[in-house]
């Protein structure tokens, strides 16, 4: 693989969830990702930022191979994923792992940390249980944990600790990328703060990319390397970190920015409220999902939902910004 | 360092109820598997001389018979200690014969919601709605009546119930995100089963087990009292107290003595459900 | 003029464990008091506590628990019901499971409403229409019937805050009301909120454990009327710095809350490391001997590992950091 | 007063035919009556919708004069317009022998026990002489026949009831709503619950004394004493020897008992070896200790131990046959067939209680002891009823518990349906020419005399033969309230509440 | 609301249609044929019993046969019983209402003292009155329903002549069957003290079946008040001010009821088919020894029909559940 190659390439990814409506009620589709296209270069972070049921999880599933996209092709490594028979597709697992949301939902109550830390090992390593021990506690050490933690059970650990282990499980098998869904979302200020080091210091050593999915701005301001914006299943709004957060451009990015609330009142923006909730995804409006809450939507709005576009070193998909 | 293990024991022992109920049950076993050795004669012994000894307490009793003799003359203490043998027997088999299918029928109804799933569950469903007593007695009367029967007979009853809790908690549990994470980290489906998700839902099943346990003791009582259960000689307590109804004004012992062994039994094993069910987890539910 | 509300020396025990440690608070009518700390550090129960929520084995005592003068503590059950939900209300975390599902949420709101104005018929059902427009449902006539799952969560925010405001409560408490929110939502919220208590002159205690959220309320706050915004910062089941916002963002004279600030991502603009606080709030049985953060104090002296600190001019610290000292 | 009997089970229904099993006989006993009766309390013929019959000296025909002036039922269901006459009895006989009948079109019934009897195949056929003469001629010579005429199933029904029924289309209504000529008449049924039938006011005897007679039906025999001890009934069905103890003592309760005509024995497969081999059978019988099992079954003491194919109580009984027991000469029979070494065989238990076996399992275990004492190995076997009787009749068994009641007090009940070679269609049962040729001859001899010792002589090669392991006669006991008055019981079994009634 | 039970109707069918293949087959897998077990130890003619196998259509393809039965079920004919050769239907009208008074009594008592007994230990938690109420649960649950009714005979009615021993009614009254259900008819005719007689004989019968039934309802209701007591909506509920009556009564209680109702669902349909001992020890003339009976004497129509009634009730008996929670949790309403 060279330089040239994207770890990840999506292009025009979604996923449709077919739902059952009640008894009378036709199936009708949740489009949970529609069309989110993006790269992802090694040792780079890439974050997705947006309010809760905008797809940020539906995407995880997709890049981690857990699910299969409704449409759109997703390349790992320049390997269509589509296209992958069963050993590649188990070669290419392997390249991605996860680190999921909740810490007291994502270990398995019922196997010692050992065991759970050896699983992946055990299923795609053939190394001996000697050697799987230790890489288990080299790797156990880095995130901060003792060989005799090893023996324990869940239960007996605090989130931040479970957050750790879920860490060195995703790392378990030397990913590409990892992919992180909210790692930090449940824990305390202070913890918060360890586990995100514990990513930096990851991904110094090991070289990994992370799709870092949050909806906190401010942590995604510390980690990322370049910013995805969502809103109900599409990207808004894709580029760098720092242009992005220099002058964000999509009213949505805008209004996002605006409502998360600062410290220094130096750092707070002017204050844009945006009306009403994000709309139902089963009833998504016509045209521009955001038209009804965007403080600058336009008749056009209403019926033509925009495409991202390249404006100003990122892409934005509004038919207002940057025409007037 | 608590152990799950070790943390169930203490969770357990802090019920002081569960702890006598063990303490109960385990002399119930105890005396039912040794009962061969345990009890004064052969359980089918008949002492022609003696039929219908009081117990011991009584003003007429006799030390030979510690709890009197039945209508036939046999040692009742003998024939309580060979019946706890043929009760817990039936119902540990018959426990294990339901619960083993049952569970992997739930796992696979859980992990194939696609065609297999629905099929199961209808099946399960008219299991279910089919009357549970009377669908015993068709398959005894099928297979005739006998101590294997019975065991089939009350096993095909309850395997619904197990196949439901398995499907239901393993939802929930294949929702989680650890099951996820095993899946990527490679994990058969069959590993997925059995190893990553039975064990979070044993919970519910263990004491749906010790349950089933309790309501099979009955029932196979109830089906010996109809007469088509275990066949007399054999001394199972529900034909006993059946048989000795004939004799309760006259000797009420022969029918309180297989009567109270059942309640005792089926209690103890209640209890230990109980406390089973708040060590294993406090928040699970009375189940049934 | 007499406290709105005067806490001193509140301990809540739960068998052995102090989930509450001594706690002193003080509120004005009409004033914002935030009460942060993270989570575990007994902001939750210091609350349930004064409304007299806290069920057997829980144990409340303190010195004063008083409310308007009247000490809720020595109060009975009925006397101090009068008072809950009318003057005193409240609006908790999870709007969703804080509200019954078998009942329309218009059912619930005029039931505070029937409980303690003994309001009934077309006034009651008025009212409560009234009350949903007033924190801004749309369509409230029609909302008043829906069931909390048919609402979004913001939605059932409302719902909570019109039903703690129905009664005119002199004191709202708001225990972490946006917690579960979107950050848009959350902003509304808290708009909301703001403009609640500047228009009905309601003292506000604000349970968070978002520093950032304590610092754009109070400035909020002050630019809506006069009330003074204090911040009671909790660790461990006690107060361990108060002061008014934003003084002590600007600078924090506990190490903890400058830690806490500290581990902000926005506080490390362009740092590569967060400054985290190492370790973990004590559990139930790990309690140190000494100042309870001690284990995890980058600035520990051997004589905060043997004795406890007393909250002394607003701050619970033997070596309190001064300005200068900050960032070192 | 009303008279409340606790019946032991449900009637099946309320047509005589269709039915043979004692509780639904002694609801329809109540109600029915035939050409003949029992003498109450015996055996004995005596005249009863007939006022006199003859039997021809080639035992071949039988003449019936009807008795004139009876009335059938009158109910809310049906209202006599004429008096009993030969339609009645043409209609009732020809249901049993015509399939097309018009009414067995309309309502196909199963005739249990005519179907049984091969009644049309024995019938050469029924004579309308006139109103009140009929004649049944049979193709074989047969004096026991006319006992038939005084069974339960030989009720009358009214012809006249049928062809109204038939015109309605509600032909099974004769089935649930009966209408016969006997002293109590149908009031109401509720199954499984109660019976209940009123006295019948045009009744051609003398009015009963009991207004009201209700069948409380508990199936469960202790359920029964505790109600009559209650007092919930005044009489009930027969109870089992053991259920007689909670009544000693019992000043209010009287327990009234008769020798029954039955048997149990267990019978061998005479096709199959080892039990092919008459020393094999005999050794097997004289190895058995009737008396220890009597002690078992029969506590009370009352039971007869069985010697021949019938009770001592009727007629052509060999007094001269003993049963045996001796064990070391059932060794040596044994070692003379050629089983010194033993051997081993099914023994299948009775499934069912009976008044003559009421325990199978039990009378089981102990015949298996007293044959492993003579090497004997059995291996108790037992299936559900029906399949019992199944497999029975396929042969499948060596030895297996059976039994018989009958209900003439005739020796040829006994034999004919069990010993003859008739019954023998499998070929595993007895078929005897020597014994056929007597049994046919006494069935085809008017002279009592003449019968008794052909039965004597048909015994003594029964009992050499030994097809069967003769077990019990047993006893009935029926107990009631003090107050119940002019209650005689039948040795058939057979439970008549005519002329009974409560002080 | 009416569409979606029609639309719940319409899916039993499967099941319906699965069961009534299962009873079909199961009966038919007993070996042994009517005939045989009518006739007894009598021994028929072959070719008798071929008329009469032909007689009863057994001498039919059992698909044949199966189909016979299933297009006269689509016509509500249940057949006719091959030993009594009465409709099906008829004999179940005498026997049905009497289990299904027997089971309603049953429930009604055990529900009633159940949730009662349940919501008091649910709040008195840890009490005597907790520990009590839950021994007796314990006990009642592992009750042998047998015994448990021997005992009660020979205590009430053989020892203490408090309440008869067997029958729906005294046998001194003659209560026309108007609707089956004695305690009704009892009621409407017009003889003093029949109802009170019907009461007493039912009393027994009910409690015994209903024991168990009260035991796990009573459990049932403490754990689930336990743990609705323990949610926000409680704690918010308080914190309104509200009388602590009306939180129970009118917060908790709704709320605690919905896994309640589901238990009682399980329970109201295996009552019906768990009577048999009941009505065994009773001499209660309802279907479930009927059946026992009919499966004895392979009446086929008869076991065919029985089974389906029961699956039948038990199924709509948990419909009807299902609707009753629609209207206790309009979560699910909503869905409907
Ligand atoms: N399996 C599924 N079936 C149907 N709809 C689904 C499914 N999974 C997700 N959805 C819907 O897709 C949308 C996006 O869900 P997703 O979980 O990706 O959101 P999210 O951005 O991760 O939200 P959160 O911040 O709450 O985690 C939601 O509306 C959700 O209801
Ligand atoms: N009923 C109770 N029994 C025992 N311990 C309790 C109980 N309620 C609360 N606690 C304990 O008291 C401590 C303080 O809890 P509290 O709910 O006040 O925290 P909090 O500051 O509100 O945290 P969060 O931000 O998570 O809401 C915790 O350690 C908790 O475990
Ligand atoms: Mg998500
Ligand atoms: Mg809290």
């Amino acid at each position: 693989m060279s330089d040239a190659t994207p770890l990840v390439h999506a292009q025009g990814l979604s996923r449709h969830y077919k739902v059952a409506q009640g008894w009378l009620k036709p199936k009708t589709t949740v489009k949970a990702l529609d069309g989110v296209s993006f790269q992802l270069w090694p040792q780079r972070t890439l974050a997705v930022v947006g309010e809760s049921g905008c797809g940020k999880s539906t995407l995880a599933r997709q890049l981690t191979l857990i699910e299969a996209p409704s449409s759109g092709s997703l390349q790992l490594s320049g390997v269509d994923v589509a296209g992958a028979d069963k050993p590649a597709l188990k070669a290419l697992r392997q390249q991605v792992q996860m680190v999921f949301q909740n810490p007291f939902a994502s270990l398995n109550p019922r196997a010692s940390i050992g065991a759970t830390l050896d699983e992946p090992l055990s299923l795609n390593t053939l190394l001996s249980p000697a050697e799987r021990r230790e890489r288990i506690e080299a790797l156990v050490a880095k995130v901060g944990l003792r060989a005799e933690h090893l023996q324990r059970y869940p239960h007996m650990f605090s989130g931040g600790q479970r957050q750790r282990i879920a860490i060195a499980r995703a790392m378990m098998l030397n990913p590409k990328v990892v992919v992180a869904d909210e790692p930090v979302s449940a824990l305390d200020v202070s913890i918060q703060a360890q586990i995100l080091n514990l990513f930096l210091d990851l991904q110094a050593e090991f070289k990994t990319a992370y799709v870092f999915i949050s909806h906190n701005l401010s942590v995604v301001e510390h980690v990322a390397d370049d910013v995805m914006v969502m809103y109900l299943g599409r990207a808004v709004e894709v580029g760098p970190k720092k242009t992005l957060f220099a002058r964000p451009l999509h009213p949505y990015t805008q209004a996002l920015m605006s409502a998360t609330p600062a410290l220094r009142a130096a750092d707070r923006r002017m204050r844009i409220q945006l009306q009403g909730e994000l709309p139902s995804p089963l009833k998504p409006p016509p045209g521009c999902a955001f038209h009804q809450r965007c403080p600058l939507a336009q008749a056009r709005c209403q019926q033509e939902a925009p495409q991202l576009r390249p404006l100003d070193g990122r892409q934005v998909a509004c038919h207002v910004v940057g025409s007037v | 360092m608590p152990t799950p293990w070790r943390e169930f024991c203490s969770g357990f022992a802090a019920n002081r109820g569960a702890l006598f109920a063990l303490v109960v049950f385990a002399l119930i076993a105890t005396a039912a598997v040794l009962a061969p050795w345990l009890a004064p004669y052969s359980p089918t012994e008949q002492f022609r001389d003696h039929m219908l000894t009081p117990p011991v307490w009584a003003s007429s009793g006799s030390t030979r018979f510690l709890l009197g003799t039945d209508e036939l003359g046999r040692d009742m203490l003998s024939r309580l200690l060979h019946g706890g043998r043929i009760s817990l027997g039936i119902a540990l088999a018959s426990v294990l014969l339901s619960m083993l299918p049952g569970v992997s029928l739930g796992l696979l109804a859980a992990f194939q919601p696609r065609w297999l799933s629905p099929l199961i569950m209808r099946v399960m469903d008219i299991m279910m709605a089919l009357p549970g007593l009377l669908l015993a007695i068709c398959v005894i009367t099928v297979l005739g009546p006998g101590l294997i029967n019975t065991v089939i007979a009350i096993a095909i009853g309850a395997l619904p119930g197990y196949t439901r809790l398995t499907r239901a908690s393993a939802l929930a549990e294949i929702g989680r995100d650890y099951v996820t994470a095993s899946r990527m980290a490679g994990a058969s489906m069959l590993r997925l089963m059995f190893i990553t998700v039975l064990p979070n839902c044993m919970a519910p099943l263990i004491v749906n087990a010790t349950l089933s346990f309790s309501s099979a003791i009955l029932e196979t009582a109830g089906l010996g009292f109809l007469g088509l259960g275990v066949q007399a000689p054999l001394p199972e307590w529900g034909g006993m107290l059946s048989a000795a109804r004939d004799y309760m004004l006259r000797a009420p012992w022969v029918v309180t003595l297989p009567g109270l062994s059942i309640l005792i039994t089926v209690l103890a094993i209640n209890l230990m459900g109980d406390g089973l069910r708040d060590a294993l987890d406090p928040k699970l539910k009375v189940l049934h | 003029m007499a406290a709105l509300l005067t806490i001193k020396n509140l301990r809540v025990q739960f068998g052995a464990f102090p989930a509450v440690d001594g706690v002193d608070l003080r509120l004005d009518a009409g004033d914002l008091l935030a009460i942060v700390g993270e989570s575990g550090s007994g902001k939750s129960v210091t609350m349930l506590a004064l409304m007299g929520l806290i069920d057997a084995p829980g144990r409340v005592t303190a010195d004063a628990l008083e409310f308007q003068g009247r000490d809720m503590l020595r109060m009975s059950a009925a006397e101090r019901r009068k008072i809950i939900g009318r003057e005193i209300a409240c609006v908790f975390q999870d709007a969703l499971s804080s509200l019954n599902p078998s009942y329309s949420v218009g059912f619930q709101i005029g039931e505070v409403l029937r409980v303690h104005l003994g309001l009934r018929g077309a006034a009651l059902k008025r009212r409560v229409i009234e009350l949903l427009e007033l924190v801004e449902i749309p369509d409230a006539a029609r909302r008043a019937e829906a069931y909390p799952h048919q609402l979004s969560g913001g939605m059932n925010q409302r719902v909570m805050i019109a039903m703690a405001i129905a009664c005119g409560p002199k004191l709202l408490i708001a225990d972490e009301p946006t917690t579960a929110l979107d950050v848009t939502i959350q902003a509304q919220i808290m708009a909301l909120l703001l403009r609640l208590q500047a228009e009905q002159g309601m003292g506000l205690l604000l349970i968070t454990h978002d520093l950032a959220v304590v610092a754009e309320m109070a400035e909020a706050a002050e630019s809506a009327r006069a009330g003074s915004n204090q911040v009671a910062v909790m660790y461990a089941g006690q107060v361990i710095e108060t002061g008014a916002a934003p003084a002590i963002f600007e600078a924090p004279k506990h190490p903890y809350t400058a830690a806490l600030l500290a581990a902000i991502p926005e506080h490390n603009r362009g740092a590569q490391r967060l400054a985290a606080l190492p370790g973990i709030v004590p559990g139930a049985l790990d309690r140190p001997v000494g100042c309870l953060l001690a284990p995890r104090c980058g600035q520990v002296q051997p004589r905060c590992q043997s004795e406890r600190p007393a909250l002394l001019t607003g701050v619970r610290c033997f070596f309190p950091l001064t300005r200068n000292s900050e960032h070192v | 007063k009303p008279l409340v009997y606790c019946a032991d089970a449900s009637p099946e229904g309320f047509d005589p035919g269709m039915w043979d099993s004692a509780s639904t006989n002694t609801a329809t006993g109540q109600m029915f009556q035939g050409l003949l009766g029992f003498k109450r309390g015996g055996t004995e013929l005596q005249p009863q919708l007939a006022s006199a019959w003859t039997i021809s000296p080639d035992a071949k025909s039988f003449t019936f004069t009807l008795r004139q002036g009876v009335k059938f039922h009158q109910t809310p269901y049906f209202t006599p317009t004429r008096e009993f006459n030969a339609d009645d009895v043409m209609f009732t006989f020809e249901r049993f022998i015509d399939p097309q009948h018009p009414f067995n079109k309309a309502f196909p019934a199963t005739f249990v026990y005519p179907q049984n009897l091969g009644l049309a195949k024995l019938l050469e056929g029924i004579d309308r002489i006139d109103d009140h003469t009929v004649r049944f001629r049979l193709k074989a010579p047969n004096v026991t026949f006319a006992a038939n005429f005084a069974m339960a199933w030989a009720g009358i029904h009214s012809a006249e009831y049928a062809a109204q029924l038939l015109s309605l289309g509600r032909a099974s209504q004769i089935n649930t709503q009966p209408i016969g000529t006997g002293p109590y008449r149908f009031k109401s049924y509720a199954k499984d619950h109660v019976l209940r039938m009123q006295a019948n006011p045009d009744t051609w005897g003398p009015q009963q004394q009991t207004e009201k007679l209700i069948f409380s039906i508990s199936r469960e025999p202790n359920v029964r004493v505790q109600k009559l001890l209650a007092g919930e009934c005044h009489i009930t069905a027969a109870v089992r020897d053991l259920d007689l103890s909670a009544m000693d003592g019992r000043k209010d309760i009287t327990v009234m008992k008769t020798q029954a005509l039955n048997i149990s024995y267990l019978a061998f497969n005479l096709r199959k070896a080892p039990t092919d081999r008459r020393d094999v059978r005999e050794a097997l019988d004289i190895a058995i200790d009737r008396d220890s099992i009597f002690k078992a079954l029969f506590p009370r003491g009352d039971a007869m131990q069985a010697v021949s194919a019938f009770p001592p109580a009727i007629a052509g009984f060999n007094k001269a046959l003993k049963n045996e027991y001796n064990p070391a000469r059932a060794k040596a029979l044994l070692a003379k067939a050629g089983f010194a070494d033993g051997l081993e065989l099914d023994l299948w238990a009775l499934p069912v209680a009976r008044p003559t076996n009421p325990n199978g399992q039990l009378m089981a275990q102990l015949i298996q002891q007293d044959w492993a004492k003579i090497g004997v190995k059995a291996h108790i076997k037992t299936f559900e009823w029906g399949e019992y009787l199944k497999r029975a009749n396929n042969g499948e068994h060596s030895v297996y518990m059976s039994g018989w009641a009958g209900e003439t007090g005739d020796a040829d009940e006994f034999l004919t349906p069990n010993l003859s070679c008739a019954a023998n269609k499998t070929g595993i049962k007895f078929c005897n020419p020597e014994f056929e040729r007597l049994i046919d001859a006494a069935r085809a001899s008017t002279d009592p005399q003449k019968r008794v010792a052909l039965y004597e002589q048909a015994q003594e090669i029964f009992k050499r033969e030994r097809p069967w392991i003769t077990m019990a006669h047993s006893t009935v006991y029926i107990p009631m309230r003090k107050d119940v008055q002019g209650f005689v019981m039948a040795p058939n079994g057979s439970v008549d509440f005519e002329h009974v009634y409560r002080k | 609301m009416f569409a979606f039970i029609l639309k719940r109707l319409a899916a039993l069918l499967p099941t319906l249609l699965g069961i009534t293949l299962v009873s079909f087959g199961l009966i038919r897998l007993i070996p042994g044929d009517p005939i045989e077990v009518m006739m007894g130890e009598r021994s028929l003619e072959p070719e008798a019993h071929a008329a009469l196998v032909k007689q009863m259509g057994l001498d039919q393809s059992l698909p044949a046969q199966y189909w016979d039965y299933v297009s006269k079920l689509a016509q509500g004919d249940l057949g006719q019983s091959l030993v009594s050769r009465e409709s099906v239907a008829k004999e179940f009208a005498t026997l049905f209402p009497a289990t299904v008074e027997l089971a309603v009594a049953a429930l009604l008592m055990a529900v009633l003292l159940g949730l009662l007994l349940g919501v008091l230990a649910g709040l008195k938690r840890g009490s005597w009155l907790d520990q009590g109420v839950m021994g007796v649960a314990t006990v009642g649950y592992s009750m042998p329903v047998f015994w448990w009714g021997l005992i009660l005979i020979m205590f009430f009615s053989v020892q203490m002549s408090w309440t008869p021993i067997s029958g729906r009614i005294g046998i001194e009254f003659e209560v026309a069957p108007i609707s089956g259900f004695m305690l009704f008819d009892a009621w409407v005719s017009e003889e003093a003290g029949a109802f009170r007689s019907a009461c007493l004989h039912l009393l027994l019968p009910a409690l015994v079946l209903g024991t168990s039934t009260m035991a796990v309802v009573a459990r049932m209701t403490r754990s689930s008040m336990l743990e609705v007591l323990r949610e926000d909506y409680i704690r918010a509920a308080r914190a309104k001010g509200l009388s602590p009556a009306r939180v129970i009564f009118v917060h908790a209680l709704r709320n605690a009821l919905i896994p309640v109702l589901t238990v009682i669902g399980m329970q109201a349909g295996s009552l019906l088919a768990g009577a048999v001992l009941t009505e065994t020890i009773f001499s209660w003339p309802g279907i479930g020894k009927w059946l026992i009976d009919s499966i004895a004497r392979r009446d086929y129509p008869v076991v065919q029909a029985g089974i389906l009634i029961s699956a039948l009730s038990f199924i709509l008996v948990n419909l009807g559940v299902d609707l009753l929670y629609g209207v206790l949790n309009p979560r699910i309403r909503a869905s409907h």
